[in-house]
C-alpha cells in the first residue's frame, strides 16, 4: 500500500519536472534558421559537385586528360575526353562531363587529380523538374564563369 | 387531441418493438443478433412504463423508477452475454449457436 | 406549434420503427447494431414527450453509450469484418405462417389496445422531476435499487471473469 | 577463455585447431572443420559460452567454403571456422543450436544457394520472390579462382 | 519487370480519367478560385512518413529544429498515406520496395506530388552499376516525379528547395505567398 | 410543468444558436490548430508555420482549402455507406453540448435542468461513431484503433461522472448556469481539488489527447481509426476532436474555474472570461502532449481502474458525508 | 511450446497484421508480419530485403578505394564507424603505416559519430514511445556535432574521411574548440534528457520489464553493442580486442542490470558520457603530425582471408575480406550488429503487446539498410 501512495507521488513529481522542461524550452530562444532567407555558413567547407578550377593565371581550367578521376571514380560518373591537336603538349580538354544523380560524393577524384584541376562547388541547394538537370557540362560551366 | 396525449400511440409503438424483437430472436442466427433483439423487447417493455405512467399511474415517480431499473437490467444482461459470447468464441471460434452442439449426445 | 409537435413526434415514431427494423434485418451485424442505436434514441425523444427528459437522457447514456457500444465492442472483437448474420433457413410455408400469425397477433392487440377504455389515476401524487424520483428510489424503492446493484455488480465481476479465461497464460 | 586455452580444448574435443596471428588476420583460433563436423562443433561452442559472430561463404573452386566465426564475451577468442562444401550442396544446419544463424543461413541460400538439411524455414530472407535462385555472390565463370588463389586452401581439413 | 507495366498501366489509367474531379473538382472550374487553391495546395503540403534509407536522415533534419519544414506548412508529416499530398522518396529504391511503393503512391488521393531525394532515388546512384540487380535506377520508371533534388545525401536545405520548387510547379510562382522574415536567429551554437 | 411546449421564441433561438455553434466548432479548429502547431513549434524551439501571413496566421485556413479539395477514397473493401457517414456521426454529438454551455449570464443556448447531464448523455455516443469509423474502414489498424478508444471511453467515463457528481453534490444542481452561479466566490477547484485532477485527467482521455492518445498511436497503429479517411472525412474528425476538446475544457471551466466569472463579468462580457479559461486549459492539454509519452494499454486501464475511480469514489463519499453535515 | 491459448483458440482465432515497410515504428523499410491474438503478438515474422543495396557484391566489382563510399551508406548514422573498420581492416591486410595523429583523428571523430547516432536512436526510440518532443531536442545537439564534422569531412551524413594511412583533411584549431564547447554542453545537456526522459513516470512504466535478454539468448543470437551491455555483459571491442588507440583511453563500459528495454536506453545514455570522455582525452593527447602517409599508386593484397573487429554504434561490425592478390577484393564479408541484434525479435517478443513489440523494437535501435546491405 505505501508503494502505492509513493509511486502517486514521485510519479507525478517526475511528470511535473517533465512539463518544466518543455516550458523552459517554451521560453528560451528558437533555434531555426530561416533558410533561403538566411543561410547556415557552411559553404566553405560543404562538399557539392566537382567543379572544374578556374586558373587565375590563365584564366581556363588546369586539366591535362590524363583520365584518372574517371578511372578512380567508384560510381563512373565522370566522362573525360580530349583530342590531340596541333603545337599544344599533352591533350586538350573537349569534354568534361559530370553525371551528378550517380555521384556519391566520396571526393576520391579530387584526391586523385595531380594538378589540382578539379574542387567540390559550394552548390548544396539543387533541385530541378528533371534528371538531366544534374548532368552537367563542366567544361562550359568554367568557361562561362569566365 | 394529437398524436402524442393519446396513450395508445404508444402502446403500440410498444407492441411493434416487442413484435419486431421476437422476429429478430427468431430470425438472427448469431448471438448477438439475438441480444439485440432482446433490447428491442426490452425498450418495448420500457416504453409501455412510460407511457401508463404518464397516462394512468397515480404516481408518476413509479414508471419512470421502473425503466430505470429495466435499463441496469439491460446493461447487466448486455454485459454478462458479451463476455459469454466471447467466451464461447473462444471455445468454438464461432458465434454460430448452431455450432455449439458440445453437450449433444 | 402544434403542428410542429406532431411533426417532431411522427419523426420520432419512423426512427424508432426504422431502427427496429434495420435491428432485425440487417444483414450485416454492425447495421442491426446500428439500427438499434437509432431506434433507441427514437425512443428517448419518446420520453421526452411522455415528460421525463432525465430518462430520455438516460436512455441515451446507458443504451446508447453503454449497451449499444458494448454490443459493437462484441461484434467487432468476436466476428470477422464482414461476417453476415445469415438467415435463419426457413421454409417458405414456414415464414408465411408466421408472418400470417405474427400480424393477427399484432391487430389482435391493437384491437385490445383501442378498445378499451383507460381511466387516469384521480389525483396526481406527485410532479414528474427527478428530485421526486430519487426520494422514492431512496425510501420506497430502496430494496429493489440495492438489488439491482448487486445485479450489476455480479455481472460486471462475471463478464471479467469469463472474458479474461485463457488470458492468463500470455499475459505477463 | 583465453585462446591458447581454447585451441587445447578443443584439440580435446576432436576439432583440428591451431592459433592463428591475431595481428594479421584478426581472430586467435582456426579451425579446419569436416562437414559432419559443424552440430558437435557448434554445441560445443554454446557449451563453453561463445556467441556466433557471423556465417558467410566465398565461392572458390573445388567448392565453396563456408566461414564461421565465434567470439567470446568475456575473453578476446575469435575462433574462425572453416568448412568445404560437400558434393551434395548441403550441410547440416546450427539454427536450432544458434538461433541467430537462421539468418545467416538464409542468407547464404540467397546468395550462394547453399542448402542447409534440417533448417526448419530455408527460405529467402533478403532477395524478392522473382529473384530467389539468382545466387548472386556466386563467381561468374572465369571469375572462379582456386582455393590457393585465394589463400584458403592449406585451412581445409 | 511487372512493375513497370503496372505503371503504364496506370498513366494510361490517368490520362483517361477525368482530370479535374483529381484536381480539385469544381474549384477548378473558375480562373480565380483555381489560383486561390493552387496557392493553398502549394502551402500546404503535407508528407508522407516514409523513410527509405540515408537520406531519410536528412529529411527528418529538414523537419527538426534547425531547418523546420514547418515554416512552408509541410510539418504535419502524416503516417498514412491517404492524408497526405506529398510522397519524398527518400532513399534506394529496391526491387522488393517497388511494388510498395506503388501502392503507397496509388493509396495517395489527389492531387499528389512526388519528390525524389537524393542520388539513388533519381537514378539510381552509386547503385547503379554493373552488376545491379536489386536497385531500382530512378524512381520515375515507377510512380510520376514532380521535382527532383539530387545530392548523396542532399543536405536539408536542398529538400527545402526542392519543396519551393515543387510550389513553384503547383502555383506557377516561386514564392506563392508574400513573403516576409522575421527577426535573425540567436545563434544558439556560436563558432568559439 | 410539460417540457415539451415550446414557444416560437425557443425554436428560433435554438436554430441560430446553432448557427452559432456550427461556425464556432470550425473557428475553434483553426484556432486550436494553429495554435498547437504553434506551441508545438514553440516547445520544441522552432518557428512553426510561418510563410502565410503574420507568424503564419493563415496556415489553417490555406489546409482547410485544400484539403476540400481533395480526393475523397473510399476504399474498395469498406462499408461505403457507413464510411461516408462516420465523419459526420462523429461531428454531431460534438456540437450538440455546445447547446448548454453557459458562455455568459445571458449568452447560451439553452440552460435546461438536466445540462450536465446532457452533456455527458451527449459525449457518450461520440465514441460510436469512432467505431463505425473503424469497422467501416476495414482495415486492421483502424479496427484496433476503435477498439482501444472503446474500451478507454467505457473506462473512463466513471470517473468522469463520479467526479461531476461530487460538485453536483455541492451545488444541488445539473443546471450548468446553476453551477456557475454557485461558485461567484470560490472557484471549486479549490472546494473539490481531486475532483478536478481526476476530471482533467479523465478528460485528456476521453477526448483521445495524448498521453492518452491510443486510438491514433501513430507508432503503433498509424493512424488508428481515421487511418483510411481522407481529404474532408479525416478534417471532419480533427475538428470533431477540437471540438470535443473546447467541451470538455468548457466542462472543466463551469465546473471548476468559475465559468464566466472574473472581474468586469457582466451579462455578457463574462464570455471573453469564459473563452480564456478554456482556452488556457486546451493549452494546457496541448503542452502536455508535446511532453510525455504516450501509455500503455493496460497502464491506461490501470489507471482508470486502480487510481482514478477509488479516489474518485472516496471523493464523492467525503462529499457527500460533508454536505450531509452541514 | 503450446500454450493454453492456442489449445482452446484454435486457428481461426488469430489474424495477420502487416506492418511495414512502411509504417512509423519500423524505422524505415523493415516489413514485421505478425500473428496476432487481440492485441497480443503471437508469432512474429520480419521480413528484410526492403533496403537489400547489394554492397558485398559491389566490392567484388571495384578496387579496394573504391569501396570508401558504400561504408558510409550501409549504417548512415555511424558511417565514421563503418569506415573505421574498413580502412583498419586494408591497413591490417597491406600493413600500411598510420600517423598517430591520424588515428587520434580517428577516434575522435568516430567517437563524436557515435554520441550523434545514439542521439538519434534515443531520439527515435522515444518517438517510438509517443513523444515528439526529444528528438528534436536530440537532433538540435546533434547539428553541433554534424556542423563540425561537416567542417572537417565535408558532408553530413555520409562521410567518406578515412583513407588508407590516414584521414583525408587534417583538424584545426576551429574544430578542437568547438569540440569542447560540444563537451561542455552535451554534458550540461544529459541531465535535462534525465529529466524529461528517462525520470518519466510513463517512460518508466512502458519500457521497465520489456524484452529482457539473457545472456543465454545474447550468445544464441550475436547480440552485441549496447543491446548486450544492457543486459549487464560488459563486452565491447573497444576494450576486449583495442584497435587503433583506444587503449590508450580511460573509459568505462556502461553496463545495465535486467536487460530491458529502459536498461538498453540507459546504456546509450551513459555511453554518450564515455563518448565524451573519450573525446576529451583524445584532444588532450592529441599530437601533431601528419594526418596521412602517401598510399601506394594501387592497393593491392595479398592472398588469404582477414577478419577486422570494431564497435559500431550498434555493436560489433567485422568486415572479413579474402583478398586474391588482384586490386579487388575477392569476397567481402559484412557482419553488421543490427542485422544478429534484430534477429532474436521473435523469440524476444512471442506473446508481447503490440505496443511492447514497438517498444522492444525500438530498444533494439535499427538501421534497416545496415541490416540488408
Amino acid at each position: 500500500m505505501s508503494g502505492y501512495f509513493s509511486e502517486l507521488i514521485t510519479g507525478s513529481k517526475s511528470l511535473l519536472v517533465g512539463l518544466g522542461v518543455t516550458f523552459k524550452a517554451l521560453i528560451s530562444p528558437v533555434v531555426t534558421v530561416q533558410y533561403p532567407r538566411e543561410k547556415i555558413d557552411v559553404t566553405s567547407a560543404v562538399r557539392g559537385h566537382i567543379d572544374l578550377v578556374k586558373d587565375e593565371a590563365t584564366g581556363t581550367h588546369r586539366c591535362m586528360v590524363c583520365l584518372s578521376c574517371m578511372k578512380v571514380c567508384p560510381c563512373q560518373c565522370i566522362t573525360v575526353q580530349g583530342e590531340k591537336r596541333e603545337g599544344v603538349k599533352g591533350k586538350v580538354l573537349t569534354l568534361f562531363a559530370l553525371d551528378f544523380t550517380k555521384c556519391s560524393l566520396c571526393g576520391l577524384c579530387v584526391e586523385s587529380c595531380k594538378p589540382k584541376a578539379i574542387d567540390f562547388s559550394n552548390e548544396y541547394e539543387l533541385a530541378g523538374f528533371t534528371r538531366d538537370e544534374f548532368v552537367f557540362d563542366l567544361l562550359k560551366r568554367v568557361k562561362e564563369r569566365a | 387531441m394529437s398524436f402524442y396525449t393519446n396513450l395508445s400511440t404508444y402502446l403500440i409503438l410498444a407492441l411493434f418493438l416487442l413484435m419486431m424483437g421476437i422476429y429478430g430472436i427468431i430470425r438472427h442466427k448469431t448471438f448477438i443478433g439475438m441480444l439485440i433483439s432482446t433490447e428491442l423487447v426490452l425498450n418495448g417493455a420500457g416504453l409501455n412504463f412510460m407511457a401508463f405512467n404518464k397516462f394512468l399511474a397515480p404516481d408518476p415517480a413509479v414508471g419512470q423508477i421502473f425503466t430505470l431499473f429495466i435499463m441496469g437490467i439491460a446493461a447487466a444482461e448486455a454485459a454478462i452475454t458479451i463476455s459469454f459470447i466471447l467466451a464461447v468464441y473462444r471455445k468454438f471460434t464461432t458465434g454460430d449457436p448452431r455450432g455449439m452442439t458440445d453437450l449433444k449426445g | 406549434m402544434s403542428m410542429v409537435m406532431d411533426f417532431l413526434f411522427f419523426g420520432l415514431v419512423v426512427l424508432t420503427m426504422a431502427g427496429a427494423i434495420l435491428a432485425v434485418r440487417g444483414r450485416v451485424l454492425m447495421h442491426a447494431v446500428l439500427g438499434l442505436a437509432v431506434s433507441l434514441l427514437g425512443v428517448s425523444g419518446l420520453y421526452l414527450f411522455l415528460g421525463s427528459p432525465f430518462l430520455a437522457l438516460m436512455q441515451v447514456l446507458i443504451y446508447v453509450g453503454a449497451v449499444c457500444v458494448v454490443l459493437v465492442f462484441g461484434i467487432m472483437v468476436g466476428y470477422t469484418p464482414n461476417e453476415e448474420a445469415e438467415k435463419v433457413p426457413m421454409g417458405r410455408n414456414a415464414f408465411l405462417g408466421l408472418m400470417a400469425s405474427g400480424s393477427a397477433a399484432f391487430f389482435l392487440v391493437v384491437m385490445v389496445i383501442s378498445r378499451t377504455v383507460w381511466t387516469p389515476a384521480v389525483e396526481r401524487l406527485n410532479d414528474f422531476s427527478i428530485e421526486h424520483v430519487g426520494e422514492s428510489l431512496m425510501m420506497q424503492w430502496c430494496l429493489s435499487f440495492e438489488l439491482i446493484s448487486v445485479v450489476l455488480l455480479i455481472a460486471i465481476v462475471g463478464a471479467i471473469i469469463l472474458a479474461r479465461d485463457g488470458r492468463d497464460e500470455v499475459s505477463r | 577463455m583465453k585462446s591458447s586455452e581454447a585451441v587445447i580444448k578443443l584439440n580435446e574435443a576432436g576439432f583440428k585447431a591451431e592459433p592463428a596471428e591475431v595481428t594479421r588476420v584478426g581472430y586467435h583460433v582456426t579451425v579446419a572443420l569436416g562437414a559432419d563436423q559443424i552440430r558437435p562443433f557448434a554445441e560445443w561452442l554454446l557449451s563453453e559460452g561463445f556467441f556466433i559472430d557471423f556465417l558467410s561463404a566465398v565461392d572458390a573452386s573445388p567448392a565453396i567454403q563456408l566461414i564461421y566465426q565465434f567470439a567470446h564475451f568475456d575473453a578476446p577468442c575469435r575462433i574462425h571456422a572453416q568448412v568445404s562444401l560437400p558434393d551434395s550442396g548441403a550441410v547440416d544446419t546450427i539454427s536450432d543450436i544458434y538461433q541467430g544463424a537462421d539468418w545467416h543461413e538464409r542468407e547464404t541460400r540467397d546468395f550462394f544457394g547453399v542448402v542447409f538439411s534440417g533448417h526448419h524455414n530455408l527460405v529467402p530472407l533478403i532477395l524478392c520472390d522473382e529473384d530467389k535462385d539468382l545466387k548472386p555472390l556466386l563467381k561468374k565463370e572465369g571469375a572462379k579462382k582456386s582455393l590457393a588463389d585465394i589463400g584458403l586452401g592449406e585451412m581445409v581439413a | 519487370m511487372k512493375e513497370i507495366e503496372r505503371y503504364a498501366q496506370f498513366l494510361k489509367d490517368e490520362s483517361e480519367a477525368d482530370s479535374t474531379e483529381l484536381q480539385g473538382g469544381a474549384m477548378n472550374s473558375f480562373p480565380l478560385t483555381e489560383q486561390v487553391l493552387k496557392v493553398c495546395q502549394a502551402n500546404s503540403l503535407w508528407p508522407l512518413t516514409f523513410g527509405l534509407a540515408c537520406c531519410a536522415i536528412e529529411m527528418m533534419a529538414a523537419g527538426m529544429a534547425r531547418i523546420d519544414m514547418a515554416r512552408y506548412g509541410a510539418e504535419v508529416f502524416r503516417p498514412s498515406a491517404r492524408q497526405c499530398d506529398l510522397l519524398i522518396v527518400s532513399g534506394t529504391v529496391t526491387k522488393k520496395m517497388a511494388p510498395a511503393l506503388m501502392t503507397l503512391y496509388e493509396q495517395m488521393p489527389y492531387p499528389k506530388w512526388v519528390i525524389a531525394m537524393g542520388n539513388c532515388a533519381i537514378s539510381g546512384g552509386p547503385f547503379k552499376v554493373e552488376d545491379n540487380y536489386n536497385v531500382i535506377e530512378g524512381v520515375d520508371r515507377l510512380i510520376p516525379v514532380d521535382v527532383y533534388v539530387p545530392g548523396c545525401p542532399p543536405r536539408p536545405e536542398a529538400l527545402i528547395e526542392g519543396i519551393l520548387k515543387l510550389q513553384e510547379k503547383i502555383a506557377g510562382k516561386r514564392h506563392p505567398w508574400p513573403q516576409r522574415k522575421m527577426k535573425d536567429a540567436v545563434k544558439v551554437h556560436p563558432i568559439p | 410543468m410539460d417540457t415539451m411546449q415550446l414557444s416560437f421564441y425557443d425554436v428560433l433561438r435554438m436554430v441560430i444558436a446553432f448557427v452559432l455553434i456550427v461556425s464556432l466548432v470550425f473557428i475553434n479548429a483553426i484556432i486550436m490548430g494553429y495554435m498547437e502547431r504553434k506551441m508545438a513549434a514553440k516547445i520544441q524551439r522552432r518557428w512553426g508555420p510561418m510563410e502565410v501571413g503574420f507568424q503564419g496566421w493563415l496556415q489553417l485556413i490555406l489546409d482547410g482549402v485544400k484539403i476540400i479539395a481533395k480526393q475523397l477514397i473510399v476504399p474498395k473493401d469498406a462499408d461505403r455507406t457507413l464510411f461516408r457517414m462516420a465523419p459526420l456521426l462523429a461531428f454531431t454529438p460534438v456540437v450538440l453540448p455546445f447547446l448548454v454551455l453557459p458562455f455568459s449570464k445571458s449568452l447560451f443556448g439553452r440552460d435546461i435542468n438536466l445540462g450536465l447531464i446532457f452533456i455527458i448523455a451527449v459525449s457518450s455516443i461520440n465514441v460510436l461513431s469512432i467505431f463505425v469509423a473503424g469497422w467501416a474502414s476495414n482495415n486492421k489498424y483502424s479496427m484496433f484503433g476503435s477498439i482501444r478508444s472503446v474500451s478507454q471511453n467505457i473506462a473512463y467515463e466513471i470517473p468522469i461522472l463520479l467526479s461531476l457528481l461530487s460538485v453536483v453534490l455541492v451545488t444541488h444542481t445539473y443546471s450548468m448556469q446553476g453551477i456557475v452561479a454557485a461558485q461567484g466566490s470560490i472557484w471549486f477547484c479549490l472546494v473539490q481539488p481531486v475532483a478536478c485532477i481526476i476530471y482533467l485527467i479523465s478528460a485528456t482521455a476521453e477526448t483521445n489527447r495524448a498521453p492518452f492518445d491510443l486510438p491514433e498511436a501513430e507508432s503503433e497503429l498509424t493512424a488508428g481509426y481515421h487511418t483510411e479517411y481522407s481529404g474532408f472525412g479525416f478534417s471532419l474528425f480533427v475538428i470533431a476532436e477540437y471540438a470535443n476538446m473546447f467541451t470538455v475544457c468548457a466542462v472543466a471551466t463551469v465546473l471548476f474555474f468559475g465559468g464566466w466569472h472574473g472581474p468586469f463579468s457582466g451579462e455578457y462580457l463574462g464570455a471573453l472570461w469564459f473563452l480564456l479559461k478554456v482556452f488556457l486549459l486546451m493549452l494546457i492539454m496541448v503542452w502536455v502532449r508535446w511532453t510525455y509519452p504516450r501509455v500503455r494499454f493496460d497502464q491506461l486501464m490501470n489507471l482508470a481502474w486502480k487510481y482514478l475511480i477509488p479516489f474518485s469514489l472516496v471523493n464523492l463519499l467525503l462529499t457527500a458525508l460533508i454536505v450531509k453535515c452541514i | 511450446m503450446v500454450t493454453k491459448l492456442e489449445k482452446i483458440a484454435g486457428p481461426k482465432h488469430r489474424f495477420l497484421l502487416n506492418m511495414g515497410p512502411q509504417h512509423p515504428s519500423t524505422h524505415g523499410v523493415l516489413r514485421i508480419v505478425l500473428e496476432m491474438d487481440g492485441e497480443y503478438a503471437m508469432a512474429i515474422d520480419p521480413v528484410l530485403g526492403y533496403g537489400h543495396r547489394m554492397h558485398e557484391k559491389m566490392a567484388e566489382g571495384r578496387p579496394y578505394n573504391g569501396f570508401y563510399p558504400n561504408t558510409g551508406r550501409m549504417d548512415y548514422l555511424g558511417a565514421i564507424l563503418f569506415s573505421h573498420g574498413y580502412v583498419g581492416l586494408l591497413e591490417r591486410m597491406s600493413g600500411a603505416e598510420v600517423p598517430e595523429r591520424a588515428e587520434f583523428i580517428r577516434v575522435i571523430t568516430a567517437e563524436l559519430n557515435r554520441i550523434s547516432s545514439h542521439l538519434v536512436g534515443i531520439g527515435a526510440y522515444v518517438l517510438d514511445l509517443g513523444a515528439f518532443t526529444p528528438i528534436l531536442y536530440a537532433f538540435d545537439d546533434r547539428e553541433m556535432i554534424l556542423d563540425m564534422l561537416e567542417a572537417i569531412t565535408g558532408s553530413r551524413l555520409t562521410y567518406c574521411y578515412f583513407r588508407v594511412g590516414g584521414v583525408t583533411k587534417d583538424i584545426d584549431d576551429t574544430f578542437i574548440r568547438r569540440a569542447r564547447a560540444f563537451i561542455d554542453r552535451m554534458r550540461s545537456r544529459l541531465p535535462m534528457y534525465k529529466d524529461l526522459v528517462t525520470d518519466n513516470l510513463i517512460f518508466l512504466k512502458r519500457t521497465k520489464g520489456i524484452g529482457i535478454i539473457d545472456r543465454d539468448m545474447a550468445a544464441r543470437y550475436g547480440i552485441t553493442g549496447p543491446v548486450l551491455r544492457g543486459s549487464g555483459i560488459s563486452y565491447d571491442v573497444r576494450k576486449s580486442e583495442p584497435y587503433s588507440v583506444y587503449d590508450r583511453f580511460d573509459f568505462d563500459i556502461p553496463v545495465g542490470e535486467n536487460g530491458d528495454s529502459f536498461d538498453r536506453y540507459v546504456v546509450r545514455m551513459e555511453e554518450i558520457a564515455q563518448s565524451l570522455r573519450i573525446i576529451e582525452q583524445a584532444l588532450d593527447a592529441l599530437p601533431d603530425g601528419p594526418v596521412m602517409v602517401k598510399p601506394k599508386k594501387k592497393l593491392k593484397l595479398a592472398a588469404g582471408g582477414c577478419n577486422y573487429t570494431v564497435e559500431a554504434a550498434r555493436g560489433s561490425l567485422s568486415y572479413y575480406l579474402v583478398g586474391d592478390g588482384s586490386d579487388t577484393p575477392y569476397r567481402l564479408k559484412i557482419r553488421v550488429p543490427s542485422y544478429s541484434n534484430l534477429s532474436p525479435l521473435p523469440e524476444l517478443c512471442k506473446g508481447m503487446l503490440l505496443s511492447d513489440l514497438v517498444t522492444a523494437m525500438g530498444s533494439l535501435d535499427l538501421v534497416i539498410p545496415e541490416i540488408d546491405r
